[in-house]
């Protein structure tokens, strides 16, 4: 059986990997736009902020294609998906017919509909060319604008600061990490930012982008203009599916996919941030662009593709991310409005730490730990477990929190027979 | 009272070359001794309340920590020793009676150490019992003078119940409230591995031990702790305690603190209230009431138990002991003044009673004149150190010995005597469940089993020279004691010859 | 594979795992050197929880479907096949706590000297978890599929 | 220097026994040429013969042999004997000038019944009445003792070589159904003859080669009951114990002898579930009258001879059989000596008795030796 996969990061080492450990007779092609040896996305504003150097970057061993029996078509884009006669075609013209086709094509950046993108220094920030790009225009004392204050701003703007690169955030949102942090939560951290010199104007976004050749500018939508030798748009991230664009497969803003990762058409499957899976918090289907979501998805839908079906707990998102030395860790619902969400929370402004625990119907459903994220995965266990945290509710803002403060029974299951052979 | 003049008994000292500041000495103390302070960034100590339990010097990861007698000492006076300046001072500071534990510390000569054993040269071979075999085995009970069987050899006798011992060693009376659960479980367990018998002590039987019945001897103390029907019918054997060695005369009182819901219920008594034991027995003022608590107790069996009576070794116990045989008890078990307690007056503990070296001698010798020695066993306490001691106990005339402080010291006691206290940093004499835990049944019955089997295995190497091969032949058997620096009235007491005779 | 079991029942809380942890990844595997002489004390591997009079350590419990191997961003957190002990490869790890977010046990440390993640690795060479050898009252016990009755 | 019976004192031995099961009455130069062949197995300190059979005119008489140091210690002994006895013959004991057998005692010998009204007074049988009179003469003439109270039965001993004693009491002039022989090596002089073995109360006698490690245990247990140990001797101690089994307690022989070399309990404990029972309660009813250390003994009584080892056999016995004869000795060739070609020759396991009983003429099968096995 042949397996192609379109895409060479995360989602396909999951599905690789899952795969060999099983079958190591099917082959799998492993078709990218991208050169590269398969690296770590999130690592490239480690990269442009000379944290981590260019080899430190790939995320799985040199061999890793030669040791897996994978065969890699690379720096070749795939044009059109035929489902029916099960071919992918290339844009150099050459076809590969599949048993069985996974597509990791992962996200692609949004871009606003404003004139000038085409403007030199003006960066997109989701691939490591991007990165290269970015590093190579962005030189000490220049001034860098970044549009759009989420996770990817955040990390470029960290990225930049260690450069030395004069950096200003514009965010839409009345603040920075809006889809994670609530307001006490992004006030501290913007708080961190700020102190190192970063600017963040928030509530509003780019107009227009001055400059000839070269950017110059932006002009914002509040009327402010800001000087700016490179532009980098990090709104956000949306599916990458123009692949399957006139194909049958369904999508909604990714390619819908079942609990076994299987699109609308048989033997199609996708994972990765182009996927749109079931989101067990929200009881709906949701795109959760994250790192650990794409491995697990990209494994269940490679052990889908070799016929074994594995229980899947389902997504949620789940983020950690840190500027220097303020660091945070934020999973699920971290800012609900309605009133069935209970809040239990902590603030400490001389520690600069916050602690915020969503609870509904006596379910952990989100939290948002802020310098204080020791053990955050207690609480992931618990949202993903569904633990009825009745019996140590009151406990969770303790500094000391841990198994101790859970009823002898619960702690003796979750410690031991967790993993116990009976 | 406004100063105390009091100084400490102990130093700590701490070799702050070693010392890792890892708290591990002051997590461990329960008397507060070690604390870190932050501003020294150092480990100190309050040498005042140490009471040298050793606990923070054997759990040290670097051996930073040495405990010493306070080099504080005063003028030398033969009469006013230290001990004696110093309960003064407590007791014109408390005005109180002075609290003891473990067993009578004063340097009476210990008689054990002042008899030797014999070995076998030429006139008869020695036994090696690696090679030979060599039997520890002892019944606890009463013996019928005589087997009668008929012409195709069935025993017509009726014997008494007996209690199997795989080795003369049992484990003494400690009360659940005095030890910890977690003591009693090892030493349970121990008991049922190595085929011998515990204890219960005057505590009641905790529900948990119930499984471990045919290992235990149940007591019936003045103040009837726990005692109903499945109480006595659970165990292997019951014992009368009539007295203790630590504290002749006077009964226990186990303060209502420490009688927790646990306690409460094996004792069967409200939790929280003092547990006290009268003195006497309020139904045994005479040694015919003594009769009829042993018969009353044998009618709650149907007769299937063996009834012991356990007494402290006071000046009459001769007397007594031939009149507990008389009473109907099986075994008479006896614990000179050095046995151990819980908590016991300190002057009771070290002035009352006498050593057991003489009680079983006098004793053996006392019954044998009356002809009835052979028809009932007879159990040495009160203080046995080793395996020798137990030799000379058996060779003086006991069947078997009790041993509880050595149980304690294996289970991890450092001797430090403030049991009393409740705050035994080794788990042992402590209800407090911080401390219990601190003695895991699963390391502790081990470290007894490894006691008594290491003493058996010594047992029988002194056995084997002696050119016996079955405990039986040295009951009594006086002739392979010899006396060293002993008057000849001791050696008569002992009924032993002096070294060289 | 071996893991390490805690009796919590038996756990005196003296921290002596944590000890000795430090000790077995320290550069004298030392106590005494380890920690007088190394400036940089190694973070131990091993957490500890209290709430008197219960206590226990806790470790990593090298899961089968490990969420920190499948979450690491670097690829630095592995599962040895052979051994099945899960290291994490420091000079890959960047730091970035996805794996402290996802470990369900919370027994992944945060290594603030050196940014990276510091996990239990079973201390694979010197063959016994030293948590195990040294635990004063077996507390600790190094066995395969869990712990008997 | 002390004399033996405030003295233990330690010896080795020869032993050696002869029966002829139909009851023939044979001479005393067979047991004495026997026991001489193991001439280097004692040290000339003590030689003794016990014979069975010797007085059939005078069978239904206790036989008492005497020594006696001197007239008053004969004329008290004679006094306390006549109120309580009826002396049929009172006569010294023949005997011979023998090179190596020097001051000798007074030796007489008296055939007495107890006298009925005396009997009647003491409400015991003749054998407690006897006992009660040899403890009385033993412990309290000093000067005498009876080292001889059977019935048609009496022992011969001396400080000497055995085949000295047998020349010196003209052994061959005697005719009887059994014999034991004893040569004695004492680590030092006995002081007296009565040290000498045979050890001997009514019908028993007792000849021992070994030490018994657990004498004070026995000897307690055995003082329990009334038994006064005045030798200090192992033999003593032993025929006492037979004594309690046989007489007191009705044990057949072939218990007595699994008390006094009791099968270890790991042995019990693979018994057959009756035998379990019988050999538990012997234990622990009898484990003060277990003899420790080395011995290889014979036991006369009045049926017979037992001769057994201790259980882990740390002295030589060999016994043969031929017709009739049973014999049993400490070498083998003692026993070739006397008995030219035996129809078999065994060496008994520890604690394995050899019984060797008269033949009775209703062989009333008493007891199947098969079921005692241990």
């Amino acid at each position: 059986m042949r397996i192609v996969i379109i895409g060479n990061s995360v989602a396909m080492v999951g599905a690789v990997e899952a795969i060999r450990k099983y079958d190591t007779s099917s082959e799998i092609v492993v078709i990218s736009d991208e050169t590269y040896h398969v690296y770590s996305r999130p690592l490239i504003s480690y990269y442009l902020g000379n944290l981590v150097s260019e080899n430190k970057m790939i995320y799985r061993e040199k061999d890793f294609y030669r040791k897996n029996k994978v065969e890699t078509i690379f720096g070749i884009k795939v044009v059109s998906i035929d489902e029916r006669k099960k071919e992918v075609y290339l844009e150099n013209g050459d076809s590969i017919s599949f048993d069985k086709l996974l597509i990791a094509t992962g996200g692609k950046p949004i871009i606003p509909p404003v004139e000038g993108l085409n403007k030199k220094n003006v960066h997109t920030f989701i691939k490591m060319d991007d990165a290269k790009k970015l590093k190579e225009a962005a030189k000490p004392g220049s001034k860098a604008v970044i549009v759009g204050g989420g996770l990817i701003g955040f990390k470029a703007a960290e990225g930049l600061h260690h450069l030395g690169v004069d950096v200003t955030i514009v965010e839409l949102a009345d603040r920075i990490l809006s889809t994670i942090l609530d307001t006490e939560g992004a006030s501290l951290v913007s708080q961190s930012l700020q102190n190192d010199g970063i600017k963040i104007i928030t509530g509003t976004t780019v107009d227009k982008i001055i400059g000839d050749e070269y950017v110059k500018g932006v002009l914002l939508k509040n009327g402010q203009e800001l000087e700016a030798d490179n532009l980098i748009i990090a709104i956000g991230v949306v599916p990458n599916v123009d692949v399957v664009k006139n194909t049958s497969i369904s999508i909604n803003r990714g390619i819908l996919v079942d609990n076994t990762m299987k699109t609308s058409v048989e033997d199609v499957y996708a994972a990765g941030d182009v996927a749109e899976g079931y989101d067990m918090l929200v009881e709906s289907n949701r795109v959760v662009p994250i790192w650990p979501n794409a491995y697990m998805q990209g494994e269940i839908a490679g052990l889908s593709m070799i016929g074994i079906n594995k229980s899947f707990k389902g997504i949620f998102p789940m983020n950690s991310i840190g500027y220097k030395n303020t660091n945070m860790i934020t999973a699920g619902i971290t800012n609900p409005q309605q009133e069935e969400f209970e809040i239990i929370s902590k603030i400490d402004h001389n520690r600069r730490s916050y602690k915020k625990f969503v609870v509904k119907e006596n379910r952990l459903v989100g939290f948002i730990l802020i310098n204080d994220i020791d053990r955050a995965g207690l609480f992931t266990g618990f949202i993903k477990n569904e633990t009825d945290i009745t019996p140590f509710k009151k406990y969770l803002l303790n500094d000391d929190f841990g198994f101790i403060y859970l009823p002898k029974e619960l702690r003796k299951a979750k410690m031991l027979d967790l993993e116990v052979v009976r | 009272m406004s100063l105390s003049y009091l100084t400490p008994e102990f130093k700590v000292l701490r070799d702050y070359d070693k010392c890792i500041n890892c708290k591990v000495c002051m997590r461990q103390c329960s008397f507060e001794v070690h604390s870190y302070d932050e501003h020294l960034d150092k480990m100190i100590s309050n040498d005042m309340n140490c009471v040298n339990c050793q606990r923070c010097v054997v759990l040290c990861p670097t051996q930073a920590l040495t405990i010493i007698k306070h080099p504080q000492t005063f003028k030398e006076h033969a009469n006013w020793t230290y001990d004696a300046i110093r309960d003064i001072y407590r007791q014109a500071e408390t005005g109180g009676v002075l609290l003891s534990s473990m067993g009578n510390d004063r340097p009476y000569p210990v008689y054990w150490d002042k008899m030797v054993i014999n070995a076998s040269q030429v006139t008869n071979p020695s036994i090696d019992p690696l090679r030979e075999p060599m039997e520890l085995r002892v019944y606890i009970g009463r013996k019928p003078d005589k087997i009668e069987i008929d012409e195709n050899l069935n025993v017509k006798t009726k014997m008494p119940p007996q209690l199997k011992l795989e080795t003369p060693i049992m484990f003494s009376a400690m009360s659940y409230g005095s030890i910890s659960y977690n003591a009693h479980a090892a030493l349970a367990r121990a008991a049922e591995e190595l085929g011998i018998l515990y204890n219960t002590g005057e505590g009641g039987l905790h529900k948990d031990f119930r499984k471990y019945g045919k290992n235990t001897i149940v007591q019936v103390a003045s103040g009837r702790f726990g005692v109903d029907r499945e109480y006595l019918n659970t165990a292997a054997a019951i014992e009368i305690k009539i007295g203790q060695g630590a504290k002749p005369g006077i009964g226990g009182h186990l303060p209502g603190e420490k009688v927790s819901e646990d306690i409460s219920a094996t004792r069967m008594i409200p939790a929280g209230s003092d547990a006290i034991s009268p003195a006497p027995h309020h139904d045994i003022y005479s040694i015919e009431d003594l009769a009829q608590l042993i018969y009353s107790l044998k009618e709650a069996t149907d007769y299937q138990k063996p009834v012991g009576v356990k007494i402290a070794a006071v000046n009459n116990v001769a007397a007594i002991a031939s009149g507990i045989a008389r009473a109907g008890a099986d075994y008479i078990a006896i614990d000179g003044f050095r046995g151990g307690t819980g908590a016991a007056p300190k002057r009771i503990r070290d002035n009352v009673g006498i050593p057991i070296e003489f009680a079983i001698a006098a004793v053996d010798a006392r019954l044998r004149s009356e002809g009835i020695r052979h028809t009932i066993s007879l159990v040495a306490a009160g203080s046995i150190r080793n395996s020798a001691d137990i030799v000379k106990a058996i060779a003086l005339g006991a069947d078997a010995v009790y041993i509880a402080t050595a149980a304690l010291i294996a289970l991890g006691c450092h001797m430090c005597q403030k049991c009393h206290t409740g705050k035994c940093n080794w788990g042992i004499a402590t209800q407090d469940p911080n401390l219990v835990k601190r003695l895991n049944p699963e390391i502790g019955y081990k470290r007894l089993v490894n006691l008594v089997q290491a003493w058996s295995h010594e047992i029988k190497e002194m056995l084997g020279g002696m050119g016996i091969n079955d405990i039986e032949s040295l009951k009594g058997n006086r002739l392979m004691l010899r006396g060293i620096g002993m008057t000849q009235k001791e050696l008569d007491i002992l009924g032993i010859l002096a070294a060289g005779e | 594979m071996k893991k390490v079991y805690v009796k919590e029942e038996v756990c005196v809380g003296c921290r002596l795992c944590e000890v000795y942890c430090i000790t077995s990844h320290s550069k004298y595997k030392d106590v005494l050197k380890a920690f007088k002489l190394e400036t940089q004390r190694p973070t131990p591997r091993i957490v500890i929880e209290e709430n008197k009079p219960v206590s226990f350590s806790l470790q990593c419990r090298h899961c089968n479907d490990a969420p920190c191997v499948k979450s690491c961003i670097t690829g630095a957190m592995q599962k040895d096949p052979s051994t099945g002990v899960v290291i994490c490869d420091t000079d890959k790890c960047v730091g970035c706590w996805t794996c402290v977010l996802v470990c369900e046990f919370g027994a992944i440390i945060r290594d603030v000297n050196n940014k990276v993640a510091s996990k239990c690795d079973l201390c694979a060479e010197a063959g016994e978890p030293a948590c195990v050898k040294n635990c004063p009252n077996e507390a600790l016990v190094y066995s395969e599929g869990g712990i008997s009755a | 220097m002390l004399k033996e019976g405030y003295v233990r004192i330690p010896s080795g031995c020869a032993i050696s026994g002869i029966i002829d099961r139909t009851g023939r009455l044979f001479s005393g130069q067979s047991i004495a040429d026997s026991i001489a062949t193991m001439h280097d197995r004692s040290n000339g300190l003590g030689g003794g013969f016990a014979a069975y059979g010797i007085y059939p005119d005078f069978k239904d008489y206790f036989a008492f042999h005497m020594f006696y140091d001197d007239l008053i210690a004969k004329q008290e002994t004679e006094n306390i004997l006549k109120a309580n006895y009826i002396v049929a013959l009172e006569e010294k004991i023949p005997t011979r000038k023998t090179a190596h057998i020097k001051n000798a005692p007074l030796i007489y010998r008296y055939f007495a019944i107890p006298r009925p009204e005396k009997l009647k007074l003491s409400e015991l049988d003749e054998n407690e009445f006897t006992i009660k009179f040899v403890f009385n003469i033993n412990s309290n003439i000093p000067g005498a003792y009876v080292f001889s109270s059977g019935k048609n039965m009496g022992v011969f001993k001396a400080v000497g070589y055995p085949e000295d004693v047998a020349n010196f009491y003209k052994l061959e002039s005697y005719k009887g159904y059994m014999w034991l022989a004893h040569g004695r090596f004492p680590t030092n002089t006995p002081g007296w003859w009565g040290g000498a073995h045979p050890f001997n109360l009514l019908n028993i006698s007792v000849v021992h080669n070994g030490e018994l490690s657990s004498y004070d245990t026995n000897r307690k247990y055995l003082e329990e009951f009334g038994y006064i140990c005045t030798l200090q001797t192992d033999t003593e101690v032993a025929a006492y114990i037979f004594d309690l089994l046989l007489r007191r307690h009705g044990l057949p022989i072939e218990l007595a002898c699994k008390v006094v070399a009791s099968p270890l309990w790991k042995q019990v404990e693979r018994m057959s579930p009756k035998e379990k029972i019988l050999y538990t309660n012997l234990k622990i009813i009898y484990g003060r009258a277990l003899l420790n250390g080395p011995f290889s003994m014979i036991i006369a009584y009045e049926d017979g001879f037992v001769a057994i080892n201790d259980r882990i056999k740390l002295r030589p016995l060999t016994a043969a059989k031929k017709g009739d004869m049973i014999y049993v000795a400490s070498e083998e060739l003692a026993i070739r000596q006397v008995c030219k070609n035996p129809e078999s020759v065994w060496i008994p396991r520890g604690g394995e008795p050899v019984i060797a009983e008269l033949i009775r003429d209703n062989e009333k099968e008493m007891y199947s030796t098969k079921e005692v096995t241990a």
